[in-house]
């Protein structure tokens, strides 16, 4: 019973999905936005990560693709991280909620 | 290269409307001169067509096919019968006399009304002689978007709203269309695994599933429905006719009901001949409901534009009466009436527009006394009308007459006892027409209307022709009816 | 001699020809009121009545001879309808009599329409009435005489509305047709339903499709196949056709306001020839009507109730014209009840004195209206036989004519009297007594009031009138009162019954009393009138009796079909409309929901977009049977 | 051998969620930073255990620190000028959001029990003892099955660096 299955890695990584997708969908400041998307792609690469030990046997696909996630993920930080401060120099504040320029006004 | 060719007679219109666009044609004489040139030349050729018909021999169908879409079976066939000669050389005259009637009622852009107008013909031409499913519903797409450019650039009065209102109804009606076709197209697929458009392969094999046709006809129904106003799809019309240019609507009324009236002949009854029997009853009811709707609205209207839009909603009710006979006698009538509701439609406009012309008014209090100021005008009118009403020795008489025989003849028992009610139309007809008549000629004149001007000379040609053409059907009919009168008697011989 | 009846065809081909030059001319080239056309218009009807009456003549000597030639005008598969003429005894006469009468009207008018701006087209409607006319009495089938019966009402119609810019007469026009419409529906559905019951019969016989040749024997065959009730409702449609054009009871109302038309038209065709068409219907359709008694009976019923109601119109009417239309209805009247008593050569006899002696009255009407420049009130006439003391005689010669006291009226009134005492039934011969003194009292009233006593002062001054007016009503005199002598039956020349009968000739056997007791009533009538003019010009009792039928056509039955339609418009205006309005209305709602939901800040998008998931999850989880 | 494995992915276990759940519940956003950071770290000593040491060792480099130090300039440009802390916001958006993650949660779980009928069976398969160094196994897979997106990844974090310059660079006032 004791050991470590694939069943637990996946529990582990759906659970830190979910964490990060609460994470991006309720907080108003930007930047923990990006922290929930952070969390949420560390998921997939647990999930990868698992998948590739226990299936992949010794091809390790999982594991070159984990190295992938990790660089794109790291793009879209720096592009987000720079955009959020362009728009905390436009509109003064990070607030989710107050960025409405696309709301239709009528 | 055999003189006769389809496709020339389709690519004709569209050369000449390509034509009007080379920089030679700089002054609006020249445009007009040119356009009225094409479109007799395109007449004499079609009369050519005429002269050279002869019913009965196989190799007159001008059968052309030339591959187009070959992995999808589609190829761009044309042929010939009786009815879609019949229409095609109506449509050539109609568009003739429009354009010649164009003169003063198009004050601008020539240039490209005349293209639109010739791309017009071309699309109606190319309905007419389509074999292929794919070709017609092209065709019948195609001649949407000049009407549309027609009615809503050089209209009167709300000309946008109403040009959008009969693209709508237009479109919705072939959506069902498309809807057939492809589930025809599919059918035959599966069933017999050979993927092809063409009629014939389509059309006349009939043992697709019992589901599959009911829903085809009436897909086919509704489309042809729109465009032949049925009652309930008709209100595209009155309101399409009143902001039209007189021309425009001549060519509308004169050529455009009879698409959906050819298309109900060729598609619906010949492709489900054993649907139609159990529909018969019903297109019978709403050719009754045509006429007597038609007629009371037409009674009450109060501009005279639409009074004859309704007028000839419930001509077309007469068609659909000699159609639900299902026999030859009333096809035959069914037929006629079509050709000479084109006439009728086509010089009733023309009034109307000489009348616009000169009062800028259509509404019947406002107008009156006109005979002593325009005689000419008066006394051809007096024809046209009495044509539309159904006098004898005129053209209206012969498709009326036909067809209520032929009902009265069909075997479906309902038919017969309920064509009292269709010869209703034979009373009510004249109550409105006449008193249109009496509304804008008889009475007392306004004293404003006292000094215009007399009827044009290429108004008079037009009216003239159009007067004796309805006199030459009304007085001999056979003339027409030898051309598609065998080959409807052969398809019922069956 | 037989070359005429071959070429009778020729009759109505010349005034078609008149018709057309006239209408081209008119259009390019003839200048409004040339004299061309009356010419045309006037020798053509001459050639007419030549061709005419050498046919009669030989028709007159040999033996009922039956001349018939048709070419096919319309064969699909198994109905083929044709054109042509037959020459028989009725048709012949009635050729002469139209060809007759419509030349002098044509005479008469050359001088009444001297000034009319548009003569030609005058004399041109004309022609085209000739052609029709002469046409419909030559048809050999239904079919070609419901063809020419619509021409005729056409014709009347172009001719009420000559003056179409007074609005009284465009409108009187459009009334006179759409009745007329109405008995062209009745006819149109009377001929079809005769025409399909009787399909198979046609089929199997040579001759052509629903021709009067053996009408008798397609009855026959309709009778046992379907019975009698088919009958009797092809029947009632025929007479609704007949009722129609010679303005019977239900559909007199438009004859009265006909008479908006030129005085030589009322002369022609509400008088002598178009109105008579209903009863050569009748007379071609004896053998349908013969057959059931009921509807011999409604044709009696109709006739006299006619005859009673417009003769008592006819009493209180204050327009000339106006009581001379009110006369024709109730001689119409005359005529259907003769038929329906089975006194088929009487009433034809009496449709022939009745057209040559109202035709006259009329013309003479036309003298009158005419002097006095157009006004037609007989209360404002009065002593103008001393002005133009032909035309004063020549209607009294009319006046007597038509009410049975001693020229042609004398005799065909005389054998429908026989007929009536023959058919033994008390009360009809009560009411035709009372008709006869009625018709002697309006008639006589009218002559009376406008020529006798003294000279009104409000007649003023009187125009002279021309010699071409002149002398057609005179020859009209000559004719009225030698023709009913000439037929009948001294001299040796044939008796007007043996000329034309249906089966059996009645012979025309004057019994002495009838003869007393006819003229006698006819004088009461007479003295009667005398005492009223002189009692009094001014008559009020039921002056706006005649306006009650009026106000019903006018009110009622237009009414009605105003509401019917403007109901239909309704519909089609707001429910048509409102269905597609709604769509419209639906799709933009839609819309608005929609784009409100899309348009929030990022955080929403995100929600939006999850939810979204989880939707299409469950939805394609539910369906996964489908895409497997 | 096998317990000391269950006692260590236990204790990765629970640090990585609550350290989740910190960064999302934690009012301070220089908390929640801190927050992920161990998440993080968490998430590398997983790989770890299931023998990705190459991956786990990125995984430290990358998001451990750098990203970390990332967030926390971000951090320190954005959070000087508004004084507003901006933490959960308790608006129906954030309660819809909260059930879609939660039935997200559900579709997944649904989906690894395939259909509610029990564990299958590739999921069953318990951890290999034998321990094998992966890094040269996917360096070798990096260069040769997968070099073109290894060549495309190049590109874009080229592209990317230009354009992080180009919007942090401008001034606009």
């Amino acid at each position: 019973m004791l050991e470590v299955s694939l069943v637990h890695y996946i529990i582990l990584s759906a659970l830190l999905f979910c964490i990060g997708l609460c994470c991006v969908m309720v907080s108003r400041n930007l930047l923990r936005i990006f922290m929930g998307i952070e969390l949420m792609l560390n998921a997939v690469n647990i999930n990868l990560a698992a998948f590739a030990y226990f299936c992949d046997g010794m091809v390790l696909g999982g594991q070159v693709f984990i190295l992938f996630v990790m660089a794109i993920s790291v793009c879209e930080m720096a592009i987000g991280l720079v955009i959020v401060v362009a728009l905390s120099r436009h509109s003064e504040n990070i607030d989710v909620n107050s960025q409405d320029v696309l709301e239709d006004k009528q | 290269m055999k003189i006769l060719s389809l496709s020339a007679l389709i690519l004709l219109p569209l050369i000449s409307s390509g034509m009007l666009f080379f920089p030679f044609f700089n002054t609006i004489r020249k445009i007009r001169c040119f356009a009225q040139i094409s479109a007799s030349i395109h007449f004499l050729y079609m009369l050519l067509f005429l002269a050279m018909y002869n019913p009965f021999s196989p190799e007159s169908a001008l059968s052309e096919v030339y591959k187009w879409i070959e992995p999808l079976g589609i190829s761009f066939s044309l042929s010939l019968d009786g009815i879609s000669l019949i229409c095609a050389v109506l449509t050539s005259f109609v568009f003739l006399m429009a354009i010649v009637a164009s003169k003063h009622h198009i004050k601008e852009h020539q240039r490209f009304y005349y293209s639109m107008v010739f791309l017009l013909q071309a699309a109606v031409l190319g309905v007419f002689f389509a074999h292929d499913m794919f070709l017609f519903f092209m065709f019948w797409e195609l001649e949407l978007i000049p009407m549309y450019f027609l009615i809503s650039i050089w209209g009167s009065g709300k000309k946008e709203a109403s040009a959008m209102k009969f693209l709508l109804y237009t479109f919705g009606g072939s959506i069902f269309m498309l809807m057939s076709i492809l589930g025809l197209y599919y059918c035959h697929y599966v069933q017999t695994g050979m993927l092809t458009m063409d009629m014939d392969y389509i059309g006349l094999y009939n043992d697709y599933p019992e589901i599959v046709k009911y829903l085809a006809f009436v897909g086919f129904f509704v489309a042809f429905g729109v465009k032949l106003p049925v009652v309930p799809l008709h209100s595209w019309l009155p309101s399409a006719h009143v902001d039209a240019p007189a021309p425009v609507s001549m060519m509308l009324a004169g050529v455009l009901l009879k698409l959906g009236g050819y298309g109900l002949i060729r598609v619906n009854l010949f492709f489900f001949p054993d649907i139609f029997v159990k529909f018969a009853f019903a297109v019978f009811v709403l050719g009754i409901i045509n006429i007597v709707y038609a007629s009371c609205v037409a009674f009450v209207q109060s501009d005279i534009k639409r009074q004859v839009a309704y007028s000839s909603i419930s001509h077309m009710g007469i068609f659909l009466v000699g159609l639900g006979a299902l026999n030859a006698v009333g096809m035959c009538g069914a037929v006629f009436q079509m050709v000479s509701h084109g006439l009728i439609s086509s010089g009733l406009f023309m009034v109307i527009g000489m009348i616009y012309l000169r009062t800028h008014t259509r509404d019947i209090s406002l107008l009156g006394g006109l005979g002593k100021v325009l005689p000419g005008i008066y006394y051809l009118t007096l024809v046209v009308v009495f044509a539309s009403i159904g006098i004898p020795l005129l053209s209206g008489f012969p498709g009326e007459m036909m067809s209520f025989f032929g009902a009265f003849i069909s075997e479906n028992e309902l038919v017969r006892h309920f064509v009292f009610a269709g010869m209703a139309g034979v009373i009510l007809t004249p109550v409105y027409m006449l008193n249109m008549v009496r509304g804008v000629f008889g009475g007392v004149l306004f004293e404003k209307f006292k000094k215009i001007e007399r009827m044009h000379v290429h108004e008079a040609v037009v009216m003239i022709s159009i007067v004796f053409l309805i006199v030459l059907t009304g007085v001999y009919p056979g003339s027409i009816m030898k051309i598609f009168a065998p080959m409807i008697e052969n398809f019922f011989s069956i | 001699m037989s070359f005429f009846v071959d070429y009778i065809w020729l009759v109505p081909l010349f005034s078609l020809i008149a018709f057309l030059i006239i209408s081209t001319g008119n259009m390019f080239v003839l200048h409004r009121n040339s004299r061309i056309s009356a010419y045309l218009t006037l020798s053509s009807s001459f050639l007419g009545l030549v061709f005419g009456v050498l046919a009669f003549i030989y028709c007159y000597i040999s033996e009922n001879i039956w001349f018939e030639r048709t070419f096919s005008w319309i064969s699909v598969d198994a109905l083929s309808f044709d054109f042509g003429f037959m020459v028989d005894n009725l048709s012949a006469t009635m050729v002469v009599m139209v060809c007759f009468i419509s030349l002098l009207v044509q005479i008469f008018s050359m001088g009444y329409m001297k000034e009319d701006p548009e003569y030609s087209k005058f004399f041109g409607y004309l022609a085209l009435f000739n052609f029709a006319m002469c046409f419909l009495v030559l048809s050999p089938n239904l079919f070609q005489a419901y063809i020419f019966w619509e021409m005729v009402g056409l014709c009347s119609y172009l001719l009420i509305g000559f003056w179409y810019w007074k609005n009284s007469a465009s409108k009187a026009a459009y009334k006179a047709f759409i009745v007329n419409r109405v008995g062209d529906f009745g006819f149109l559905l009377g001929m079809v339903a005769f025409g399909i019951f009787t399909f198979n019969y046609w089929i199997n016989s040579d001759l052509s499709f629903l021709s009067f040749s053996d009408l008798n024997m397609a009855v026959f065959y309709l009778k046992d196949v379907f019975g009698g009730y088919s009958v009797v409702i092809i029947g009632l449609l025929f007479l609704l056709a007949s009722c129609a054009k010679s303005a019977q009871f239900p559909l007199y109302v438009w004859l009265p306001d006909a008479m908006e038309a030129p005085t030589p038209v009322s002369a022609l065709i509400h008088a002598a020839t178009m109105v008579v068409a209903g009863v050569f219907l009748l007379a071609r359709m004896y053998p349908l009507f013969e057959v059931s008694s009921l509807l011999m009976g409604a044709v009696v019923v109709i006739g006299i109730f006619t005859a009673l109601l417009c003769g008592v119109f006819a009493l209180f009417e204050r327009d000339l014209k106006r009581v001379l239309a009110y006369s024709t209805c109730s001689q119409l009247g005359y005529m259907f009840f003769a038929i329906g008593l089975g006194a088929y050569s009487a009433g034809i006899f009496h449709m022939f004195t009745h057209s040559f002696a109202k035709a006259l009255l009329f013309l003479a009407a036309g003298c009158v209206v005419f002097a006095l420049g157009g006004r037609q009130d007989i209360f404002e006439m009065g002593g103008l036989r001393k002005r133009m003391p032909v035309v004063a005689y020549s209607f009294l010669a009319g006046v007597i004519s038509l009410s049975g006291l001693f020229f042609s009226g004398f005799y065909s009134k005389e054998c429908i009297f026989q007929a009536v005492f023959e058919s033994g039934n008390i009360w009809l011969s009560v009411l035709f007594c009372a008709i006869g003194i009625l018709t002697a009292f309006y008639l006589f009233r009218v002559y009376f009031l406008v020529f006798e006593g003294e000279e009104n002062r409000s007649v003023g001054e009187v125009r002279s009138i021309p010699f071409s007016m002149i002398f057609s009503v005179c020859t009209l005199v000559v004719v009225s009162v030698l023709f009913g002598f000439l037929l009948g039956g001294h001299f040796g020349i044939k008796s007007f019954d043996e000329l034309i009968y249906y089966s059996f000739k009645e012979g025309y056997r004057p019994s002495f009393l009838l003869v007393i007791l006819s003229v006698c009533l006819s004088l009461s009538g007479v003295i009667g009138a005398y005492l009223l003019s002189k009692a009094g010009k001014r008559v009020y009792l039921f002056e706006n009796l005649r306006f009650v039928v009026d106000w019903f056509y006018e009110n009622v039955v237009s009414r009605v079909f105003c509401i019917v339609s403007k109901l239909f418009d309704f519909v089609d205006r707001y429910i048509v409309y409102g269905v597609v309005y709604i769509c419209g209305l639906l799709v933009n709602l839609f819309s608005l929901l929609l784009r409100s939901l899309s348009s929030k800040n990022i955080g929403v998008y995100v929600v939006l977009s999850m939810g979204w998931l989880i939707l299409l999850f469950i939805v394609l989880y539910g369906f996964k049977e489908l895409f497997v | 051998m096998g317990i000391l494995n269950f006692l260590i992915f236990a204790f990765l276990f629970c640090l990585i969620l609550i350290s989740a759940l910190g960064v999302v519940a934690a009012r301070s956003i220089s908390v929640s930073l801190v927050c992920m950071m161990v998440c993080f770290l968490g998430v590398s000593g997983v790989f770890f255990s299931l023998g990705a040491d190459f991956a786990g060792a990125s995984q430290i480099i990358l998001y451990g620190v750098s990203v970390a130090i990332l967030m926390s300039f971000a951090i320190m440009l954005v959070s000087k000028k508004d004084d507003r802390v901006l933490g959960v916001s308790f608006s129906w958006r954030s309660l819809i959001g909260g059930i879609c993650c939660f039935g997200i949660l559900m579709i997944l779980f649904f989906t690894m029990s395939d259909g509610g009928r029990g564990l299958p069976a590739v999921l069953k398969k318990s951890i290999h003892p034998e321990a094998f160094s992966s890094t040269f196994k996917t360096a070798s897979e990096l260069f040769s099955s997968y070099i073109l997106p290894f060549e495309v990844l190049s590109l874009i974090l080229l592209i990317i660096l230009l354009g992080a310059a180009v919007i942090a660079g401008k001034e606009r006032r």
